[in-house]
């Protein structure tokens, strides 16, 4: 997921020709005050964090002023915030429009489907969570033929526009449809989408880029996301890591495998601190690097669990046992170790000969690792280094 | 009979002479699978583990009468690799390439449909009936001809859990892999009637995770279509919300895709689910205790 | 039975408020058709020769059980217009617009095709079956039941030769006029099966005229699939090459679409083919009446 | 049909990044001269008639040049030219390039399969016509997929080519695939289509724009084309009228009904010379500028074939009375009538007050049109005016 800033995305709308407040991205109440100042953003504005989280209108995130000081000084106490645990880096300030209505638009991925999904409701500027199901309208989109004027003219009636503004939505609507497909987005939504004189204007943007299209949209590929630092190192080098808020780390190949195995863990008391996932690798060099990884998240006990298939247990083993003499000293983990499937014998033959016994038992190997986990004292058996 | 492969099935390997072709030709053939061509474009006329490489799929058909492929093509050129599938007259295409754009697999899914062609996948281990064929990646050892239906959204835990069978002294009739993508050529609502009609499948047991309603889709296919017993499994119980695990597709957005809705569908369409896998096996042999005593 | 429409046929006029919609609407009527809706964006609840008008063709469809639409809306819209239908469940549209981009038609076509949705048209009269439907322009007075199957790309020319054929004291099963754009929906090759397992069809006329493959095509299909007789007549001899004559697909473009190729073409293939379009009402009852020999 | 002259269609093509030679199109021997002189199209170069047909090479109409001065004689002696009939107004100076291979590219339509087709030959730089029909790849395209990777492999197969010669090609097939489908194209061919270097370069265009989605290509609404001055007229009006070799006028409604006419015409000895299809219409003024258009053609006689469907008869008869009035002595013409169809009683009470006959059998109109033609010393019954 590639989360991409209001302002950013408000730059790919422009692009595409969708209406947007007049606006600048900042980083400092100086240049915010020089932005005000020389009419680049006329006044009275709006002075916004741009944050990947929601609700930000509740936590102070949001502010309004009316001169280039005023403008500078929410800059200055919003870029002081840490909101929902995310530091405020950039503030983005837009002139202060008239608004005499607001809605909301989104363009998602329907996955039962198999087609993109426009949703639409006459209630805007709230989270979409918080709208009634039925006041909300659902249009699946052929990609084939893509979004129907007929279908366009369902969202016009729900907002009961005519005229000029149903014209301006009926165009808008067509835009945002365009930066769904031709961004490889997997989400774009406009909240609110407001009304401002006869013509509709994306408030509001949130896009987001999938991943897996990243090949064809370099231009992103310094965006910052909500990752921790140690998940985006994981990331670059084609390890899925996730970490969550316990203490216990799983290796396993796959994500099902992975998760099951974290799920067993929780079922027994232990608290999952990291999810890595080596996927399929035959590179010893990749599962080392998956270990040290691992190291930096501090994990009280790790539980490692291969079913070989396209990684094979003798890759896992071997990558494993290097990391064990890479490890610093001060980031060594007890260890539990369960590897099965491709190669099998081999695999458990080079743990042996580094001193880790491979459990064949799923539930033994998960009590074990709680244990290990509650006493930290001395490293049990199976432990790296 | 069988799911959607059986011994006639032909397999032309798309990708076959890149590392992960060449591997898994070779262990396809082991399973008994009729790999009978692979294709790269510029490697025709050469062969690889005894199997004549050819420049199209076109060709390849032509020369061979392939009817399923089994890709391995990198992520940006898979569509293509698909459509030229589609195009020569391949019915049944097996993705294993990972991270293809879900823009890519929905025009992918939509021409297939209207050609009248079948995905498995992608980003997923494929299909195998033990003792008829096998198109995927799914280790052979975990497999033993048997009367249990297997349909997951899951790889490795699902080689876990059709192992499990395997060693409790059970087999599988067919299982397949779906894969953990967003978009799935072949969702559990796909699959169900499948295994359903089929007469060697006794007991299904269905593979779940977190993430999207595929789940509570399978419930309701379950409750309107599915008479013989369903065993499953749901994994990411204790994934927290907004975090990918792992599969694109498994993560809980806004609310939707939670492990206890997905549990509680499956539970109220009156499959039996299992906490933890290691107990399907036992379950799934209480099932088909049943259906002997019935 | 007769072809495409019958007595069951339920039509929705789309664009029924416009000129055209409204003359065509009271013609359908006085011919007995169905027409149970309209519609007009923004003009629902409104009436049009005591037809219902909607919003939207799902309404439509919805309140009145609508099956198969007249699309009457101007050329920019058409393609809008018939993706409405189609995803309203609309199996049959019969699109009278002329001017649609061939683009715009090539993505309905083929939308339509994957939903199962049949074009006639565009640019076209429509279709009718005396006695029972008639969903298009074709003047009510030409037509008299009887047993002669007409299918043209003609509009006016095949007024003139279904008039013909009433005049002559035969009467005609189902008439379609196919249209003469380069991108139509039906074709002589989709249409010649219908009248050759319809019933009510004795003798098939086919209209054709220069521009395209369409008769050399349908020539292949009388050989294959035909076994009523059919009586032919191409129009264009005396076209040079390179002049649109008047329908945007009547062209000879590169030495192909000429008349002389598609007479040939259709005599080889056991057609009569008649030099002159007045001609036609005898051959057709010259081969009625071999017919009551046999 | 919007056929775009060479360096229209070239202008095109480098709006879509498809390589095409350096070059400038001109009006006058001294804006050739200039061009070349201050190095905008450097030397030596091609000077080339910009003309709809095909077939310059043969006719003087593509010549070279080594420097400034014989870049201008060259285009006068071009623009000196006509060409198949048309009047030479540009012509289009380019650098001249080394050509190691010519090659043959087009996409059109497949009217039977309804879809575009792609079509290539290793034959390049003549007539696609002459080129055996077993040399000639076909792929037809879905347009739901577009042109995918694996058929432009096939073009590049074909063509024999590798390296960067194979990637610069299957570059240029999706660029123009790109033209065929956002141009609205009925024809993108690009031949020939040259080897140079190691890319490819297109060294002539031939687009022409559908007519039906004129109104999506506003930029093209100046396009001359090589209709002929009254076709212009009656496009303009809305009126299908095509100039044929022969002194028979034949007014009908709907094509064809208007080509039956004019075959039967042909076949009782007439000689077509003007096609004119009224189409659908309830404007009697429409008709009445149809007959005063058909007056300018000067034809020897006028046949009027009307079967009334969308057209009624009493329409026709409106407008072609008004027209007898309007139509200037010197442009008068005999006329033959035949209507029928819906409102046949009103049109023909209609033309009866007007002094004109309306037959009933189609064989007898065409003769007694063929004899008017014949003898255009008095004007039989049924004339206009």
């Amino acid at each position: 997921m590639v989360k991409l800033a209001e302002w950013m995305g408000k730059g790919i709308f422009r692009k595409h020709g969708i209406p947007t407040p007049v606006g600048v991205v900042v980083r400092s109440a100086e240049e915010a005050e020089a932005a005000t100042r020389t009419g680049r953003v006329p006044l009275p504005c709006v002075v916004k964090a741009q944050v990947l989280a929601g609700g930000r209108g509740k936590g102070g995130a949001v502010q309004f002023a009316n001169t280039p000081a005023e403008a500078a000084l929410a800059t200055r106490s919003i870029l002081a915030l840490e909101f929902k645990g995310e530091k405020v880096r950039e503030v983005l300030l837009e002139q202060k429009v008239s608004i005499l209505r607001e809605f909301y638009l989104s363009f998602a991925l329907d996955r039962s489907l198999r087609m993109p999904i426009l949703m639409a409701s006459a209630q805007g500027g709230v989270e979409v969570e918080s709208v009634p199901e039925e006041a909300i309208l659902r249009i699946p989109i052929h990609p084939f033929v893509g979004l129907a004027g007929y279908e366009r003219r369902q969202v016009i009636r729900l907002f009961g526009l005519s005229g000029p503004a149903a014209k301006s939505l009926d165009d808008l609507l067509d835009r945002a449809w365009g930066v769904f497909q031709s961004e490889d987005a997997e989400l774009v939504e406009i909240n609110p989408l407001g009304l401002v004189g006869s013509g509709v204007i994306a408030l509001d943007a949130k896009v987001v880029i999938e991943d897996d299209a990243a090949f064809r949209h370099p231009e992103y590929s310094e965006v910052r996301d909500d990752r921790t630092p140690l998940e985006e190192i994981a990331r670059e080098k084609g390890i899925a890591f996730v970490q969550l808020d316990g203490n216990i780390g799983v290796i396993a190949n796959g994500a099902g495998l992975t998760m099951a195995t974290l799920d067993v863990l929780a079922e027994f008391g232990g608290r999952p601190g990291v999810f890595l996932d080596l996927g399929g690798t035959d590179d010893p060099g990749k599962v080392t690097e998956a270990f040290l990884l691992m190291a930096k998240a501090m994990p009280r006990a790790v539980f490692l669990n291969i079913f070989g298939g396209v990684t094979r247990c003798d890759t896992v083993a071997t990558g494993l046992v290097e990391a064990m003499k890479q490890v610093p000293a001060s980031e060594r983990f007890p260890l539990v170790a369960r590897i099965r499937g491709n190669n099998e014998a081999e695999g458990v033959a080079i743990l042996k000969s580094a001193g880790v016994t491979s459990l064949s038992d799923l539930k033994e190997s998960v009590q074990a690792t709680v244990r290990a986990a509650e006493v930290p004292v001395e490293a049990p058996r199976g432990t790296v280094a | 009979m069988s799911v959607l492969v059986d011994a006639d099935t032909r397999v032309v390997v798309q990708g076959i002479t890149g590392h992960q072709g060449t591997v898994h030709t070779r262990q396809m053939k082991l399973f008994g699978t009729r790999v009978v061509a692979g294709t790269t474009p510029g490697k025709g006329g050469t062969e690889v583990e005894g199997v004549p490489v050819y420049d199209s799929v076109r060709e390849a058909v032509g020369a061979t009468g392939a009817n399923a492929s089994c890709i391995f093509v990198p992520a940006p050129f898979a569509r293509d690799a698909y459509l030229e599938a589609v195009d020569a007259g391949i019915r049944t295409s097996v993705i294993v390439t990972e991270h293809i754009p879900f823009h890519d697999m929905l025009s992918m899914y939509h021409y297939g449909l209207s050609r009248g062609s079948r995905i498995i996948g992608p980003n997923c281990p494929g299909i195998a009936s033990p003792g008829k064929a096998k198109v995927g990646i799914i280790p052979n050892v975990v497999f033993r001809p048997g009367r249990v239906g297997v349909i997951s959204r899951s790889g490795t835990l699902t080689y876990e859990i059709v192992s499990g069978i395997k060693e409790h002294g059970l087999g599988q009739s067919t299982c397949v892999g779906l894969g953990g993508d967003p978009v799935i050529g072949t969702s559990f609502v796909d699959a169900l009637p499948w295994f359903e009609k089929d007469s060697d499948t006794d007991v299904i047991v269905l593979v779940g995770e977190i993430g999207g309603t595929a789940e509570e889709d399978a419930a309701q296919a379950i409750r309107s279509q599915v008479t013989k017993p369903v065993v499953a499994y749901v994994a990411g119980r204790s994934a927290p919300p907004g975090k990918r695990m792992g599969h694109a597709g498994a993560i809980i957005a806004r609310g939707k895709g939670t492990a206890e809705s997905k549990v509680a569908a499956l539970r109220a369409a009156g499959a039996t689910v299992a906490t933890f896998p290691y107990e399907i096996p036992e379950l799934v042999a209480t099932q088909l205790k049943a259906l002997e005593h019935r």
